[in-house]
């Protein structure tokens, strides 16, 4: 490396920088070993496991839609076929006893995965954008309806169950445990994370940024985007597979469902709302869905509304995401002006709060009234028992959506107006320094 | 078997041609916009919904005209204070937003008129066999819906070629990057068309809920087709839409009236591969088959001409 | 001297509307050639097919020799041609970094690969960091592409187009919208840059035009109707009724 | 990564609680209760509480109040699992469930895998309405107990009937592609072999599930080939659409049907006109001449507003309150041995019984049709002023079919 380039080029990152950076992962890694201890009911290891899963899935999902610019309909074809290929892996290994522990089956649906989107992925990488993104519908809809067809292999509508129990054990581990299957999830998020974390750093994954980024100008560079595309939907592919069979020992079933839209939309909701900008954002969002999904159906009845709108007001109003919202602080963090934001927050925050009270206040009223007509009006929604029937309650919804808006409405601006200031004052310190 | 083939036909045509409806309001928006809507099936879901309601207290009659009013004014707000608002983010979360959007209607006409089916019935004046082939009714209300389908057909048309708009339309349809250029009313524009898109595609759903069924999961059972509908044609040609809509219409109907199989043609398969994913493939019927059809001609359409039937352009 | 690119009589059209009309034209290795004309001739048009991005309707294009047209723009610009464009078009959200280094992947060899680490290429940093070097924004590096201001953007454009080291470099309009002394300083960058390449250069600023072609083409209404030294380009008379008109004279 | 612990400490609570010393017995419900299929979830969750009510009124079992713990599977059979181990956390040992064989399937061999795996903490499931014969056949388990009656059973009820019908001479197969509709029509042709060879089948579908629109095209290929009965083990709006298309065609058949009587049957029934043309085979209904039944059935519609879908659901919870009484426990294994070859006098009338070789309840098997009503039929349906009228009752004897279940006991 020539002289010029040491000044020139980016720093190497510093001793200190590496050791941080590796400090990080190692930190994750004791943390996921220490969880179960703190949480150690059946749930909550079910739930961890869960989360584990849907990283993977969301962060192979990011490949495409973050990092290439991809917007899939239908990721849940290749989660769901590795998820099948596990299963089969698992009966296979346990019919014959091959010397196959139950650890190395996700490198199955991994394979699978990789295999059904080499197939698939090269007409459908053709094309970008809009149509892209109705293909990868049909494709998602063509192969779910496939699966009911072929029974054979995908158990029709019932599915194809194994005993994770019945293979090859190592250690005396027998997986049966919901414990050993936490640790098993674990150790394969940290693989697959850190795998997927090493692609963006590759050649190839700064070349999704760039399709991403500007398809037409890719070509003038000498790559061919549909070539990188294809190489990006394999690699996605690969890791849901890897998730699928994950899911797949998980819950000791295949089925259509795994195929199927929702899985597919619940994905590309997880990974948006958890942010597509960044690489933690999918993570984040993984997170947050998961436990949205396990938890608000026990608040409320329509919370897939309350879900649809969740969507819908990140897609407007924060298009980063979670992950976007926060990082946006970064550079005021680094300036030291974050401070001047916060009262500013604080005082949107209150009729904010007000507004959404009153139109959850609203919709659940609404909702005793068109699903419940003839029950006892007084009901309970997230835990708050009030009585829809009242007047009052009404008012109250009313006054709350109707009033914090118009008072919102002008917190906001007062957000806008100071957010801009501290970013400025923050850069011009940068500048300063 | 004639009976069978005119039946079909018919049937076909009138699917198509349904599927056209829609179809062509979701070509427009996209050529306009340069967004395809993909709440646009849930506009023919409202369209039903609205119509039912509205049949209930005034009658059929006057739903047939006001529901889609009703359906073109929401989407016309959700454009002017949603879409727009999203734009500036690119087209990944415009259409990510109707995506959302998708998914809020269906779960506010399941609140609203709950999950089973609702009980919208073809209007007393209309129910009665239109005419009797080989033994077989055919109902009125059916032919009404197919002239319906072919006077707007025909109004669209009219539109296009004689209005101020529609010359915008089809300016815009050929050469989607005049759009920028139409000056300061462009916003207004926008609106209408994403109005007029989603009202056309409510009439569908006013016409169709009686025939077919009113339920929650209308959206969710066509719009997957009516994509392959609008990618099979070409994205962004109208032309390619209309051969598009009848083709799927046609194939689906058809495909349902065949009984052949693998095994029908070369013989049961050997006993040696019965318990195989072999004998699946062996053995089902093309009429089992028939609703992925579509499907199966979007991946044929990509392989040999991926820019679609009459399409031109790419996203 | 062997021709570096030769268009021999290629003709577009879209529709009925034909927008270049039998054009043949050979520039030679080395040689820095301008192509003017009035706006509407058809010179980005041009740029457009003999880069890959559009197909001529009639007419074949040759790079060295070999036939080029009809080939998708990657393999044009692998065989060793590059182009800027006309509208800024580089990676928004990347920084000044991350787009040059894309520009210089695929010529060092990496490709598609994978495995390995894009950060640890030497070769890439060196010719990244030359070409940041040559284009002056090493001090906006780690600014995202989308943020530099327009006269920066200009020279990033130029900094992609050439970091390939594509020996044949076709420039629309490179100091399009810039001030007379960005200008100038744009000129001296491309004259650099292209020492001992063949350039190929569309360009509206006749200053820019005489001071840095070898030879001038001048295309009106899709036609080629002059081709010569610079001296012969004002000397024409065609060339000053066509287009130059009393400018130049 | 820390924001995950943070995250997990705040939202962990509300995902399950702690096995407290329990007072009252609870039964987890595991079926929709949003999306899709909801109206069906709510229907039967509102069947359970009621039921749970009464036996509370009664003083409960053992002394112990009845809690219906609703859990929403989104009809999604992980989901279900989901749901099944957060009940187990937070103390529950019976689950019930209804609403889909593959459910039924994969909680089948969730409980008995949980079993196995954590002795001493059995919990037991009770199936109310998933009819797929491997439940009790192949995949039969010691915890699983079914009161519906199998779609094989109701196939040799139904056959029974039609070996004393004379007029059915020609019948059509229609059926959704997936293992029950693939189940019905080959027991359909099987059965009618054996009872009625001279019956000729002209047509045997199978069409997609919930995917079909427009069934005008099925209607013309019934139309064509003469069937004077068609056979159909169709449910929600397949089976709304099926009769709609054939109202509109004008097709004049006799309907016999699985599930005609499900949530949105009647009033699509009624939409199309085919008075007492569609059949139903069910384990009871409620125009049975039956006095306490028919008491019951007016106080549930006072109460609940909804026609009683699941006559089954209040044998399973008397058997359940039964069993448990009998054994004197409230430990499910206990409860299971106590229900095998439990003797019960049915919610309709008749005797019924919980094989112990299958765990598959057997009752009498009615097939009713649907249509206008005299004053022996007091009750109409989704206020469509139609009603249900018994066509015939088969007896308990004669719904006995084998069983292949190797079951494997603790």
């Amino acid at each position: 490396m020539s002289d010029a380039t040491a000044t020139i080029a980016p720093p190497r990152p510093a001793a200190s920088d590496r050791l941080k950076f590796y400090g990080i992962w190692i930190a994750t890694a004791l943390v996921l070993l220490v969880l179960p201890k703190l949480f150690s009911s059946g749930g909550s290891l079910t739930t961890f496991s869960l989360i584990g899963i849907s990283i993977i899935f969301s962060l192979s999902y990011n490949i495409l839609l973050g990092q290439t610019g991809m917007l899939s309909f239908g990721h849940a074809v290749y989660y769901g076929l590795g998820g099948f290929l596990a299963i089969h892996a698992i009966n296979i290994i346990a019919k014959n006893k091959f010397a196959i522990p139950l650890p190395l089956v996700p490198l199955v649906g991994g394979a699978a995965g990789l295999l059904f989107a080499m197939l698939l992925g090269w007409v459908s990488t053709r094309r970008s954008g809009t149509a892209f993104a109705m293909i990868s519908l049909g494709v998602a809809e063509l192969v779910a309806s496939s699966a009911l067809i072929l029974r054979t292999f995908f158990g029709g509508e019932a599915g194809v169950s194994a005993n994770r129990t019945k293979v090859l054990r190592l250690f005396d581990w027998s997986f049966g445990p919901q414990i050993q299957i936490y640790y098993l999830v674990a150790a394969w998020t940290l693989i697959a994370v850190i795998a997927m974390y090493a692609l963006t750093r590759t050649p190839l994954g700064r070349m999704c940024n760039a399709v991403r980024d500007n398809p037409e100008r890719v070509q003038f560079v000498g790559y061919d985007p549909h070539i990188i595309r294809y190489i990006a939907f394999c690699f996605s592919g690969l890791f849901a597979g890897i998730a699928g069979a994950l899911a797949a020992i998980n819950f000791e079933i295949a089925n259509s469902a795994y195929l199927g839209a929702v899985q597919s939309g619940t994905v590309l909701f997880a990974t948006y709302i958890g942010g597509v900008g960044f690489f933690i954002g999918p993570i984040v969002g993984a997170i947050f869905v998961t436990l949205l999904s396990l938890g608000l159906s026990d608040l409320t009845q329509v919370w897939q509304l309350y879900f649809g709108l969740i969507f819908i007001a990140v897609v407007m109003f924060a298009p980063g995401g979670i992950t976007g919202l926060l990082m946006m602080h970064r550079p005021l963090l680094k300036g030291g002006t974050l401070s001047r934001v916060l009262p500013s927050y604080l005082l949107a925050f209150i009729p904010t709060l007000a507004m959404v009270t009153g139109l959850m206040l609203a919709i659940e009223t609404i909702v005793h009234y068109t699903v419940n007509p003839n029950e006892d009006s007084h009901i309970k929604a997230f835990g708050v028992p009030f009585d829809a029937a009242n007047p009052a309650i009404w008012a109250v919804a009313g006054v709350l959506l109707i009033g914090g808006f118009i008072i919102a409405r002008k917190t906001w601006a007062r957000v806008a107006a100071s957010w801009d200031d501290a970013l400025t004052a923050a850069r011009e310190k940068g500048v300063a320094a | 078997m004639l009976e069978l083939i005119v039946i079909s036909t018919l049937n076909g045509i009138l699917f198509g041609m349904l599927l056209f409806l829609m179809a062509s309001g979701l070509t427009v928006i996209f050529s306009m916009l340069g967004v395809l809507n993909f709440a646009h099936a849930s506009f023919y879901m409202l369209g039903a919904f609205f119509g039912f309601q509205i049949s209930r207290w005034f009658g059929f009659w006057p739903a047939l005209i006001i529901a889609p009013l009703l359906a073109g004014g929401l989407g016309a707000l959700v454009e002017r204070f949603g879409l727009r608002q999203v734009h500036k983010n690119g087209h990944v979360a415009e259409l990510l937003f109707t995506f959302g959007l998708a998914f809020a209607i269906e779960e506010i006409v399941q609140i609203i008129w709950g999950k089973s089916p609702v009980d919208f019935r073809v209007p007393p004046l209309l129910d009665f066999p239109a005419f009797t082939i080989f033994s077989t009714n055919y109902p009125a209300f059916k032919m009404f819906m197919l002239l319906v389908s072919v006077i707007i057909f025909i109004g669209l048309l009219l539109v296009l070629k004689r209005t101020r708009i529609g010359l915008i339309v089809q300016a815009a349809l050929t050469h989607p990057h005049m759009v920028g250029h139409l000056g300061h009313n462009v916003g207004r524009i926008f609106m209408l068309v994403f109005g007029v898109g989603t009202a056309l595609a409510a009439v569908a759903g006013v016409i169709a809920g009686p025939a077919l069924v009113t339920q929650s999961n209308m959206a969710g059972l066509l719009g997957p087709i009516l994509f392959v509908v609008v990618v099979v044609g070409g994205l962004g040609s109208l032309p390619g839409a209309f051969i598009a809509s009848l083709l799927i219409g046609l194939i689906q109907t058809f495909a349902v009236s065949m009984d052949g199989s693998l095994a029908g043609a070369f013989g049961p398969l050997s006993p040696d591969y019965a318990a195989t994913w072999l004998s699946d493939i062996w053995n089902v019927t093309i009429a089992q088959i028939a609703p992925i059809m579509p499907y199966l001609l979007l991946v044929l359409i990509l392989i040999f001409r991926p820019m679609g039937l009459l399409g031109t352009r790419d996203t | 001297m062997s021709t570096a690119i030769e268009l021999r009589g290629v003709e577009k059209t879209f529709g009925i509307t034909s927008v270049i009309r039998n054009v043949n034209l050979s520039v030679a290795q080395g040689e820095r050639h301008a192509l003017i004309g009035p706006n509407g001739a058809g010179k980005s048009t041009l740029f457009n097919l003999i880069s890959g991005y559009m197909k001529p309707s009639v007419g074949s294009i040759l790079l060295r020799d070999e036939v080029i047209s009809g080939l998708p723009p990657f393999q044009i610009n692998r065989r060793g041609l590059s182009r800027s464009f006309q509208v800024t078009n580089v990676f928004a959200k990347m920084t000044v970094w991350e787009n040059l280094r894309c520009a210089v992947l695929w010529a060092t060899g990496h490709r598609y690969a994978f495995w390995k680490n894009v950060d640890n290429l030497p070769e890439v940093r060196d010719r990244t960091a030359q070409i940041l070097q040559d284009i002056n924004l090493v001090s906006r590096r780690d600014v995202p592409a989308g943020l530099l201001t327009y006269a920066e953007q200009r020279a990033l454009e130029i900094g992609i187009t050439i970091a390939g080291g594509a020996d044949v470099i076709l420039l629309d309009e490179p100091t399009a919208g810039m001030s007379h002394a960005e200008t100038e300083r744009a000129v001296a960058l491309i004259r650099r840059l292209t020492e001992g390449r063949t350039l190929l250069i569309v360009e509206h600023d006749m200053s820019v035009v005489f001071g840095l072609a070898d030879r001038i083409s001048v295309l009106v209404y899709g036609q080629i109707i002059a081709s010569g030294t610079p001296e012969e380009i004002r000397g024409n008379p065609k060339v000053k009724e066509a287009y130059l008109g009393e400018e130049v004279a | 990564m820390r924001k995950l612990a943070l995250i997990a400490s705040i939202a962990l609570p509300m995902l399950g609680g702690t096995a407290m010393a329990q007072e009252t017995v609870k039964i987890g419900y595991i079926d929709p209760l949003s999306g899709g299929g909801a109206s069906v979830g709510e229907g039967g969750l509102k069947t359970f509480q009621f039921l749970a009510e009464e036996l509370n009124a009664k003083g409960g079992i053992l002394g112990k109040k009845v809690e219906i713990v609703p859990l929403d599977n989104k009809t999604n059979p992980q989901e279900s699992l989901i749901q099944a181990q957060k009940a187990i956390d937070s103390g529950v040992r019976y689950l019930t469930q209804g609403n889909g064989s593959s459910v039924a399937g994969a909680l089948t061999d969730f409980v008995t895998k949980y079993n196995e795996r954590n002795p001493g903490k059995e919990v037991l499931y009770f199936n109310y309405a998933a009819v797929d014969p491997v439940l009790t056949n192949e995949k039969c388990s010691f915890y699983h107990f079914r009161w519906d009656a199998s779609s094989d059973i109701k196939m040799e009820a139904l056959t029974n009937y039609m070996k004393t019908t004379p007029s059915i001479k020609k019948v059509y197969l229609i059926n959704q592609d997936y293992s029950f509709g693939q189940s019905v029509r080959t027991q359909a042709r099987a059965m009618l072999k054996t009872k009625r060879a001279d019956v000729e089948i002209v047509g045997d579908e199978l069409h997609p599930l919930l995917k079909i629109t427009d069934f005008a095209p099925y209607i013309a290929k019934i139309k064509a080939s003469g069937a004077d009965s068609v056979v159909t083990g169709n449910w929600g709006q397949d089976i709304a659409l099926l009769l709609k298309a054939a109202a509109d065609a004008g097709l004049k058949v006799n309907w016999y049907t699985y599930y005609a009587g499900g949530a949105g049957g009647p009033t699509a029934i009624k939409q199309t006109g085919l008075n007492h043309q569609v059949f139903q085979i069910t384990e009871g209904f409620a125009n049975i001449d039956h006095k306490t039944s028919a008491d019951f059935e007016k106080t549930f519609r006072a109460k609940v507003n909804l026609s009683l879908w699941y006559p089954r659901a209040v044998n399973e919870m008397r058997m359940f309150a039964a069993a448990a009484e009998k054994a004197k426990s409230l430990e499910p294994v206990k409860v299971a041995q106590a229900l095998e070859d439990a003797k019960f006098e049915v919610f309709n009338g008749g005797d019924g019984v919980m094989r112990k070789d299958d765990h598959q309840f057997f009752q009498p098997i009615y097939i009713s049709s649907f249509g206008e009503r005299t004053e022996k039929e007091p009750f109409d349906e989704e206020n469509t002023g139609w009603g249900w009228k018994l066509a015939a009752k088969v007896d308990t004897k004669d719904t006995m079919l084998p069983t292949t279940c190797k079951m494997e006991r603790p």
